[in-house]
């Protein structure tokens, strides 16, 4: 089959392409953290909040587990306005990424927390702090550093899935060449350059993340 | 040309879900063999082969599955390969599952205490009746609970399949909207037909890895 | 491609919209139909073999044609001077006109007007394209997968202003009746049915098939059928 | 005004009576070893003393304020009340004078210099002042048990309670730590100790309770305590301790 | 022909030596005891011995056939040697008979009926012939422990290497293992055993060897072993063990 391969259209929209790796960057980034203070907020809520805290953040958690993120984004981004929210694309985009991610690492958080050896609790409460600082003070680091490798492996998952964002006209890497590939029907040269960026930021997202592993969590464990 | 959304809509995307089922058998099947094979790998004391499964991981796990299912059907067919959406699909989603399996996989083969291997070892048992019959059944025991827990994921993950012309609940759901103007109801079916496919599987893997827990805490 | 190798296989493996009303859609059956159906099992038909039609989307139509998964597509595909780069085109056999949609309320009636505004398309498609010509610099084009996502946002007001075919705007005044009009009309738009380059022969009976249902008033039924108006001025004049 | 008050003290698990009818005076200063058999009740009874467990009936107090009589008071106490566990439970990912200078500025809300210098202090006085920058799992289990002590006693707390802080002990460690705890013993701290070392016990406690199934059986000096036990239980429990 | 012959056997873990000009021969039908301080190189070196370690200097003979010097001979030995653990190991999913006629299925050909009639013998052998369906959680340390001696002899092994076989015990199972590996060296087993069990030492071996730091250090036979050992590190070693 003769199918020659044009790599020059993609080259010549690369500012486009660069355009949409920086906005995927930003949602992938922008979610992870606010997903992880959603999933620490509701982890505590469940292990340690009354009985319908639980229950919303359990049903929260089973919706957003049990549903495709597609159909996630699309209720946040259409449906929404009804009830008089409205968001920019990208806006969406972060909320949806952030309600997602905030569902899974709420299950990975609250594992670490449980992971806590009850001990420590008590030594915190014999010393006189309370509740709130043996979390922040106790729990919190080392309760991280177990559930560190699942929960960054969910942030490479959820900046993959991020590429799905484009059905609400978000701006991200995957939209970018979209557009570049409608307007240019370089479809695989389109796809294989942007397959590749994803590569190349799911390496560096793990780099970091273990450049992060190093600095925080350097303390030693006993055997 | 638009019409309500009615009965025979209903029942157009309830039929979709034998294809959301249909690709689910087939990635899993799929990925069981090739995600034992790289689970396999990955423990190999072969050097290479540890690394040439790292490397297959670290791609598969490093780019979405929407591009890889492109890449699959339209790229094979460039180069001359005939392939239909079935087989396509049928490998990008193997090569999906198989590399998610065969770390989850690698880990409950690595959970098995080594004295197991040595023991064997010391009795003289190659690698196939060592992993055939001391190894494997007992990481197959630790790894129930987290295999269902990805069959989830996995179930959800063929919605994507629709980019190459599968008209499974996902894509369903679209073409019903088309014709419909009514996307709450249309998407709140599809979310709420996911769910129902899902969740029962999530509570099993819930259940299963609670009751694992309390069986190895002793 | 031939049509002596169709005709030996038997079938032909005809790519077509299933979400694009009425020129594709799926039946109360489940089945795909609409007028672009009825044309595709038309030219089966004409060829003596049997039609498989293989739905495809707006964005990934051309990717089918050309990677061998179709021989043909009968896709509502509007004739532009970029795609004519990656494939063949028949003469005209359908039509639309279209338009820059938007609310009521929001004051536009020519391309300067979008200046600063967003306007929703779906990604690819005709409307996509010439709006991305002729806006200005400072209008902000949203590209959704499809044309029920593009009204989906202007009917729940994430954009006052799409850009939507004829048909589609019908649709949109039967599910939100008074709250939006056309405000401009883009271009007309003649759709052709494309096959890969190259195969001229086969290009020929196809132009050769449409000359005739044409004269023979067939093809002229069907968008009657469907469009409940006959074919437009445009597309109805027979090509060589 | 003594420094512990228990009185008619029940504690329920559950269903599960752990603590029956407890009456206990701790006068200041007083050093109390507690023993008997694996689930008598020890820990729980210690526990209370500081509020880890609340009990069902009736009152406790600690230097003259009552605990039982609400969640104020329960934080006030906690202050002045130090706690040693046999499990050290030290903050893994805290250096020894990070664990050690925590509660007294969150909680005390001394400034961070005030607390190292006191941190520094008592760490010298276990006598590993040179491993204040190292964390817990860089020590062995003698240290770290040394560095507990010297955490709850920065909060300059009136009383000690020790949970077995022996028994997670390599033998060689043993010693180190109860030399630790008898010079604290010796300076005058009230100290309540749960613990089976009965050369501690002799040379230090000024009573030694048995405790069986949830219930104080006997209580003496620990001269006429080991000389002379006044019950079969206990008889038969110093009997298999000393065998061991 | 030596049973096992080690000639200048050198070991390296990474960086560190493990194991330094090991030279030992063992004739058929000798017990040899090995004792030494934690992180000597005991096990290490019976490891050696059926290439569970592979060794990066020296040369190696089991029964003749050298060890070191390819993998085809390293699966015929493994079958002449049979080994049991401080940990057991036997297979958790499988029954005592199954743990028991695995092997010689698989590795020996033998068909189901003959390798369960040996395997009902050994266990009679190891007093246990009752437990024989019963799986190994269902046993008592003791009890798994005999189970795996009876795997490894079901493959009629010229040699049996222990490695601390009732350090993992709880002290009323440890002399019934005892006994089994008693009976077992009566019957003329060559048999090289890691172990502290100075008794044993005493009533079975032919020679006992102590090693430090990965050196065979001294060896001789029980008696003047343990009345007159010749170095400084084995007096102190002994001091220890029997102190304890
Ligand atoms: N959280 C709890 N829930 C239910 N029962 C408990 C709980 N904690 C302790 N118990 C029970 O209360 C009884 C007393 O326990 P406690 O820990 O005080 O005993 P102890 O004397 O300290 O024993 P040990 O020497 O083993 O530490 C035991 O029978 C124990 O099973
Ligand atoms: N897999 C390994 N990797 C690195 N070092 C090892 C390994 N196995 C053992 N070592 C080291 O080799 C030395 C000897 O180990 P070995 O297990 O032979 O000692 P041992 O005499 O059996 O001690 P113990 O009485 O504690 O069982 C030890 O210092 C140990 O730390
Ligand atoms: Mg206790
Ligand atoms: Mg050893």
């Amino acid at each position: 089959m003769g199918y020659e391969f044009n790599f020059a259209p993609v080259f010549a929209n690369f500012d486009h392409l660069l355009a949409g790796t920086w906005m995927t960057i930003q949602l992938s980034f922008g979610a992870m953290l606010l997903g992880t203070v959603v999933a620490i907020v509701c982890a505590v809520g469940k292990t340690a909040g009354p009985a319908p805290l639980r229950w919303a953040v359990d049903t929260y958690v089973e919706i957003i587990r049990n549903t495709p993120f597609l159909i996630q984004i699309f209720f946040i981004f259409f449906a929404l306005p009804a009830v008089g929210i409205r968001m920019t694309p990208n806006v969406a985009a972060l909320v949806a990424l952030t309600v997602n991610v905030g569902a899974y690492a709420t299950e990975i958080i609250r594992a670490g927390i449980e992971s806590i050896h009850r001990g420590q609790v008590e030594a915190g409460i014999a010393l006189g702090l309370r509740r709130g600082q043996i979390f922040r003070y106790i729990i919190m680091k080392p309760a991280l550093r177990t559930i560190y490798p699942a929960l960054t492996s969910q942030f490479i998952y959820l900046m993959l899935t991020s590429s799905v964002v484009s059905v609400i006209s978000a701006t991200d890497l995957a939209a970018a060449g979209n557009d570049i590939q409608s307007r240019t029907f370089a479809a695989f040269e389109v796809y294989i350059v942007i397959t590749a960026i994803y590569f190349l930021l799911s390496i560096g997202f793990s780099g970091l993340f273990a450049l992060v592993q190093r600095r925080a969590f350097n303390y030693p464990l006993s055997r | 040309m638009i019409r309500p959304f009615g009965i025979n809509e209903f029942l157009f995307i309830l039929f979709a879900v034998q294809w959301t089922l249909a690709l689910s058998v087939v990635a899993f099947t799929g990925g069981a063999v090739g995600g034992l094979l790289i689970a396999l790998a990955r423990v190999s004391k072969v050097a290479p082969l540890r690394y040439a499964a790292l490397g297959f991981i670290r791609l598969f796990q490093g780019t979405p599955l929407l591009m890889q299912l492109f890449l699959v059907f339209f790229g094979l067919n460039i180069f001359g390969v005939g392939i239909n959406p079935w087989l396509a699909a049928a490998i990008a989603l193997t090569l999906h599952a198989s590399v998610f399996l065969g770390e989850i996989w690698r880990g409950c083969i690595q959970a098995v205490p080594v004295g197991q291997s040595e023991a064997s070892w010391a009795l003289g048992l190659r690698y196939y009746d060592r992993m055939k019959s001391i190894v494997l059944p007992q990481a197959a025991k630790i790894a129930v609970a987290p295999t269902v827990g990805f069959l989830v994921q996995l179930i959800k993950g063929t919605s994507l399949a629709s980019i190459i012309g599968f008209v499974e609940m996902t894509r369903a759901g679209q073409i019903i909207n088309n014709a419909t103007f009514d996307p709450f109801t249309v998407f709140g079916l599809v979310a709420a037909l996911y769910f129902i496919l899902c969740w029962p599987l999530s509570i099993l893997a819930r259940r299963m890895e609670r009751r694992f827990a309390v069986a190895t805490r002793r | 491609q031939t049509t002596e190798e169709i005709k030996a296989r038997g079938s032909i493996n005809i790519g077509m919209l299933v979400d694009f009303p009425p020129f594709g859609i799926i039946n109360e059956q489940g089945n795909p139909d609409g007028y672009d159906a009825d044309v595709a099992k038309l030219l089966a038909e004409d060829l003596g073999v049997t039609a498989n039609i293989v739905p495809v989307t707006g964005p990934n139509r051309i990717p089918y044609l050309i990677s061998n998964q179709v021989d043909v597509l009968v896709a509502s595909l509007g004739i532009t001077e970029e795609r004519a780069k990656q494939v063949a085109f028949s003469q005209p056999y359908a039509g639309i006109e279209i338009f820059v949609v938007g609310d009521v309320n929001v004051g536009v009636d020519d391309a300067a007007g979008l200046s600063g505004k967003n306007v929703g398309v779906a990604r690819a498609s005709t409307q996509d394209t010439a709006i991305t010509e002729i806006a200005p610099d400072d209008a902000k084009i949203q590209r959704f997968d499809d044309d029920a996502a593009a009204v989906q946002a202007l009917i729940s007001g994430q954009v006052p202003l799409i850009g939507a075919s004829n048909t589609v705007i019908a649709q949109i005044q039967k599910v939100a009746p008074g709250r939006f009009e056309p405000k401009f009309s883009l271009r007309q738009q003649s759709q052709a049915i494309a096959a890969r380059p190259g195969a001229d022969e086969f290009m020929a009976y196809i132009n050769d098939f449409l000359t005739r249902k044409k004269e023979s008033g067939e093809l002229n039924a069907i968008h009657e059928k469907w469009l409940d108006a006959p074919l437009p001025e445009f597309v109805a004049k027979t090509a060589k | 005004m003594p420094a512990v008050q228990m009185e008619g003290v029940d504690k329920w698990y559950d269903k599960f009576h752990a603590l029956k009818n407890i009456d206990l005076e701790v006068a200041r200063g007083e050093k109390i070893v507690i023993c008997g058999p694996s689930g008598s009740g020890k820990s729980t009874l210690i526990r209370c003393i500081n509020q880890l467990e609340s009990v069902q009936k009736g009152r406790i107090f600690v230097d003259g304020i009552e605990l039982t009589a609400g969640p104020k008071n329960v934080e006030q106490v906690r202050r002045d009340v130090g706690m040693v566990f046999q499990q050290f439970n030290l903050f893994p990912h805290m250096t020894v004078l990070e664990n050690c200078t925590l509660a007294p500025v969150k909680v005390r809300g001394a400034s961070k210099a005030e607390a190292e210098t006191t941190a520094r202090k008592y760490l010298e006085r276990v006598h590993i002042p040179e491993q204040a920058e190292k964390y817990p799992a860089q020590l062995s289990g003698g240290q770290q048990q040394r560095v507990a002590i010297a955490r709850a006693l920065c909060m300059n707390p009136k009383i000690m309670l020790f949970d077995e802080p022996t028994s997670a002990l390599d033998p060689e460690m043993v010693k180190e730590v109860l030399d630790t705890m008898i010079d604290l013993a010796e300076e005058g701290m009230t100290m309540l100790v749960v613990t089976h070392e009965m050369g501690f016990a002799r040379q230090v406690a000024d009573r030694v309770i048995f405790m069986d199934k949830g219930e104080i059986v006997e209580t003496g000096n620990p001269k006429e305590f080991f000389a002379n036990p006044r019950h079969e239980r206990t008889r038969n429990f110093l009997g298999q301790i000393s065998g061991h």
